[in-house]
């Protein structure tokens, strides 16, 4: 095919966009821990974002990517790009962008992760654990829903991401969080948010690499990367004010609600982008907002410490992107009709994949979180954590 | 009157404030500081070697109080902020001459 | 027409940067109120463009671009985005992305309103003022001169929203600023920025987004794109140096100086950026830069608390802009002369859609301003106010 | 030529991204001084961008790129901009878009030196210095490479800037450094970091402009756009780990070690990213992240005050990526084979750019900055040193 | 010697530090701190239900002066800090024994 | 006991610190604080004006030792936070009365 110029500048730009939400997750974490962690956090961030592009170049891209094995994962063909070509491909871009625009969503992923072992995690540990998770958890999820895996051939839809992103990191920072406990202190006093406009930095980041995450996942620039982009706007728009409504009726309208509920909203449409309408993005958006919320409340009340709430956003917020997907996908946007406009195939169809998803990637996380604390510890030591991690794990002081 | 001027750990303020409260005693100052105390400092082991965190962050509450409530303010504090392990903290007390309140320009007895 | 691939892409791109430029107008706003108020700036920046991406959905769209009623406002044909298109529409675009593209611009001019009211808002009364503004304000002014109003009728020419969103929010927050009072102690106390570096950091994304705002503007990814880029850059240089200079001579060259000349000269290119010469782009900015620091210091001097200076950046920089348009257009560009090619009528066409949207933007405001104050308060309590909006309004702190 | 919209979009997003680099250094570097002088170092890059944006206009871009004389300079026939169209050009991009391209590097290059003489730079004369030094400097060496100077006749290769902006604003840093003397109690007490955080957003401003920074440099959305693009991630990633590891075993893995093993991978791979594969970049990005914190180490030892480590990474980072693109260049790539290929005369050719580069630059601008001290003083006094640069030079504070 | 603690609303320090200074008064060191008085907080209404905002930034100034300055120098400020609202804040007098310059290492008397 | 308060350059803390605990003592307590001296703030001169910086941050130490250990411990401060030249700061020492050991609510004597 003849190299489309457009279409390749709109990824190469899209990558670039979603490279910046990994240190986005990152300020936006990082503001909401305690001072003595903020470097910390960010610091993984980054480092997440260097172990994820090398282990992607040698491994990632291939076991996803690859040809299919047994529906479950790709076989090592590219592994260390053997092969991948800048001319033109099949799709008028060069192959290796599109290995590059996958490898971004890899990290961010991994990145998402960290919620649930913040303020507590011990650096060389976490290190091993996010090489096993992305290699054993992330890359099989991905090639179930992109590259030619089971969930692919079952026709589940999944845009930019919903299940292979969100609810994989979402549920694994659940699984991670159960196995390495709660911060010291947890419940008994309260661990407020020490610096919410860096969160709201981070949000902001974050709503703008999203038009790259779902816009660049139309793989063009064209009528369907516009639909992608608007939605995925107004979905966080309405995600936004309907947790900012909803906390408002329960006390104060915050401004972390407000980026929390934008958040839920993009999760949520992220699966979703390239198949719905403005009026489906509104809807997709407003349950976010509201059930994302819930769940965190729900969260907060079982004494729960997945810190920062990955489950409650990303997990939550992408199963509901999943199964509301398959049903509000409508045809003429995308060629596929989902439950509203008759097909119950392709409901049921998200459902498995987003279901198959979630238990794989709790379960899967669990046992490698459980192995890597049963082998070299996890967790810190209470001394360190006592005095935090910035300086206790990188000798760092805000 | 006497200032009592404990230097406690940060995660222990809440329930300190909650403890003066039900003893009825609202007015203090807050100042976020660091300190070090007997303990020289965290040690921290780390690939072999030792790293000395020497101050670590705590808040100091200063509270001035009648001479008779003294002994009752400091037990209020201590036991409220106490965890039992080392970094607890110091009351100090220090003799005040005069208070005066700026809006009226009063003084205090 | 056959879809452009590459103006898709760079108007996918521009719509993202303009986006960012709201929350830069939150940072730029929040560093330079007082610690207690510097969540609720950024909320405030964040709520805005979540609210009017609803509304922009709803009705703002087809107020501003459905079919001329009257000259002054467009019908509701596209309420709903009824009717709106994916595919390439006339322009080599998709139509939905022009939708999204006007979006962004409809957000940041309501942002740049909560100069006026900063500190001292009530929330729930801001609500309600923000989404009659963006109804009755924004969207006629749009309609006038980009929907086939009556200043387009005229030819006055305003390419990238000069008059639509500079002189309209500038002149919209003087207005409010009028109805709501001066925060307490204004003119007793100082009220020193403080955060600088978050102002600095805001200024940052706004000059970067103002290459989408302005050079997205040309609706293509050509020449006159590439002078549209190329001329914002260089007004913003020239405004920036011009004002540090200026603060120079009469005291300290102040950091704040120099990017509140670089947005003066940002402003007043605005609706010039796809008609002037680089020479023409370093007289309006040399002038912006000089010009708004004037009317600052005469907003000072008379204990006008239109607080973050909206007005005499935005309006009067906007003020400037939509004359030296009319001034410094030359037909080789684009095809328009201006005065000093002779052509007098330019001028004054744009002079009298300038002076309209001025006043109509100051006695609209003023009025809805003074409506919702009456039925339900603009502002808090004075202890609310005292305490900070960050804590009253959103239940957060720094 | 016809007009590739595609290449056009993303040469102006691509300058866009450059552009965010300039504050993205200012805050790099403003997170790293102390408190006292955060204001300043942010105001030098806002400073830095707007002298060089009109210099650039005025005089720059002719020097640069101009008919060449004596294989040293342009002559001054685009002086003005004179004569730089709007159209296709010949490469199917308008030519006033690659002077707004070169425009940015040109004031990246000019923020970078900004590290050798922070927190004591009189603001006056380092206007004065900055204007010499992007003329007398700058210019030239873009001249040399890039614009038909004899480094280009002679075959050397810089794709991105590696010699043009890194090299020379390293070494330039280091003599500036040299004349200026160290801060106030320099090696008498530590001067830490007061703002890692603010250190580590620059650093994500960075990595995200770099690809607009190389990725652009391929001045075509292509293939090698593409390849570019993907080996910069790679280096930066590999030079990051590289880093955070040596500092681990000389005691802690630091956020600090991190990201500026990632800007030295980066500054590394920028000659060589349209030359030489992934498996390259790899190699280029670890010896950059180890050679540059050797760099550091060794310049602290010796008790030399080039306070940001300018040098240490954009110089000697730089260099090692002129040589190394002489030796990694693979012929499949971009047509040019490297030492690895057989092609000892890259090599050489690269080299003796290389050095002739460092040469230039460290001679023109001791002499700059000698001339500079003796005539009007490059320094602030004792005084304002003491009180920091933002009260003394901005009376601002943070 | 005494020393003058006052804690005053941070928004009359300019005023505070004039009054000094029109006294001849220059030494003094200044404190961010958050304070509760008498008041108990602020109380905000929102929504029928009742939040208190408990702790309130404030300004801590410290000065030292001669026993003879006491009183005078406590008058400036209580006067310049006074805006006559709840809040206004307190100046406690504590006892100084000695003072001494670090750069000279003598005592002043 | 005494409190001793010492108000000193921030880049001598690292002297301060190292001398005391050369000298054995440990404890102590850090305020970041603002402070202007008998020098009335800096001056500084630009385009034929004048602007006075008046206050200059600076770190306060507050260490309680025995009254046997006072004058050691002021001379030991005093003597490794001079730099000789203005604005080196100061030393106040204030009677305190009682201290006591939030850990175990112990009094020290
Ligand atoms: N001699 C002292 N003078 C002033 N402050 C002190 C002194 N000793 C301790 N402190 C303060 O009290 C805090 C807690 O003291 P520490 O000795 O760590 O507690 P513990 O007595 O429980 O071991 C220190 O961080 C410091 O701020
Ligand atoms: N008993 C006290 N001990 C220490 N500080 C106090 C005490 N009472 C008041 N303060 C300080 O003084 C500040 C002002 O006191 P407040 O009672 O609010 O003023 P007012 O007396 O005008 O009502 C408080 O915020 C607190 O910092
Ligand atoms: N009378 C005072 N009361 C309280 N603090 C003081 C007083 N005089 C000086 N200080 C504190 O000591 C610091 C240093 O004092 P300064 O007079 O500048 O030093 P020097 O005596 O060396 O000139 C001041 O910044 C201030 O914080």
């Amino acid at each position: 095919m003849v190299l489309d110029t457009g279409t390749t500048a709109w990824l190469l730009i899209s990558t670039a966009l979603v490279m910046l939400m990994t240190p986005g997750v990152g300020f936006f974490y990082g503001g909401l821990v305690r001072r003595k962690n903020f470097i910390s956090m960010v610091a993984l961030s980054f480092i997440v974002f260097a172990l994820v592009s090398i282990q992607w170049v040698v491994l990632g891209y291939s076991l996803s990517f690859g040809t299919d094995i047994g529906g479950f994962i790709g076989n090592l063909q590219y592994a260390g790009l053997e092969g991948i070509g800048l001319d033109a491909g099949d799709a008028g871009y060069p192959p290796l962008l599109f290995v590059a625009f996958q490898l971004v969503f890899a990290a961010i992923a991994m990145a998402i992760v960290t919620s649930g072992i913040a303020e507590r995690v011990k650096l060389s540990a976490f290190v091993i654990f996010a090489l096993l998770w992305t290699t054993l958890v992330y890359d099989p999820l991905a090639h179930w829903a992109w590259g030619g895996g089971w969930a692919m051939s079952l026709g589940a839809l999944d845009f930019a991401g919903g299940t292979v992103v969100h609810i994989s990191s979402g549920f694994a920072a659940l699984a991670v969080a159960l196995v390495i406990g709660k911060r010291a202190g947890f419940g008994k006093y309260t661990m407020e948010p020490h610096n919410i406009p860096m969160t709201l930095l981070g949000a902001a980041l974050l709503w703008f690499g999203w038009f790259g995450f779902n816009g660049g996942s139309a793989l063009a620039a064209n009528g369907l990367a516009a639909s992608a982009f608007f939605v995925t706007n107004i979905s966080a728009a309405a995600g936004g004010l309907a947790w900012l409504a909803a906390s408002w009726i329960r006390g104060k309208p915050s401004s972390l609600g407000m980026v929390s509920g934008a958040i839920a909203g993009l999760v949520a449409i992220t699966p979703a982008a390239g198949y719905v309408t403005v009026t489906g993005a509104i809807a997709i958006g407003l349950v976010a907002g509201l059930l994302c919320y819930g769940c965190m409340l729900w969260r907060i009340r079982k004494d729960l410490d997945e810190s920062l709430d990955a489950w409650s956003i990303h997990g939550m917020g992408g199963l509901w992107g999943a199964l509301a997907t398959g049903i509000f996908a409508v045809a003429a946007i995308n060629g596929y009709p989902g439950l509203l406009e008759g097909s119950v195939s392709q409901f049921l169809a998200n459902a498995a994949a987003a279901i198959a998803a979630m238990v794989y990637a709790f379960v899967v996380t669990f046992a490698l979180a459980w192995g890597v604390d049963k082998v070299i510890g996890l967790r810190v030591s209470e001394e360190e954590e006592y005095v935090g991690l910035d300086i206790s794990q990188h000798g760092e002081r805000v | 009157m006497k200032l009592i001027k404990a230097i406690i750990r940060p995660e222990r303020l809440e329930f300190v404030k909650k403890a003066l409260e039900d003893e009825g005693s609202y007015g203090m100052t807050i100042l976020e500081v660091n300190g070090r105390g007997d303990q020289k400092g965290i040690k921290l082991q780390y690939r072999g070697g030792v790293m000395v965190v020497d101050f670590i962050p705590k808040v100091m509450i200063e509270v001035v109080v009648k001479d008779r409530d003294e002994e009752r303010i400091i037990r209020v504090i201590a036991d409220s902020a106490r965890t039992g392990k080392m970094g607890d903290g110091r009351i100090f007390v220090i003799p005040v001459e005069r208070s005066i309140r700026v809006r009226t320009g009063e003084e205090d007895t």
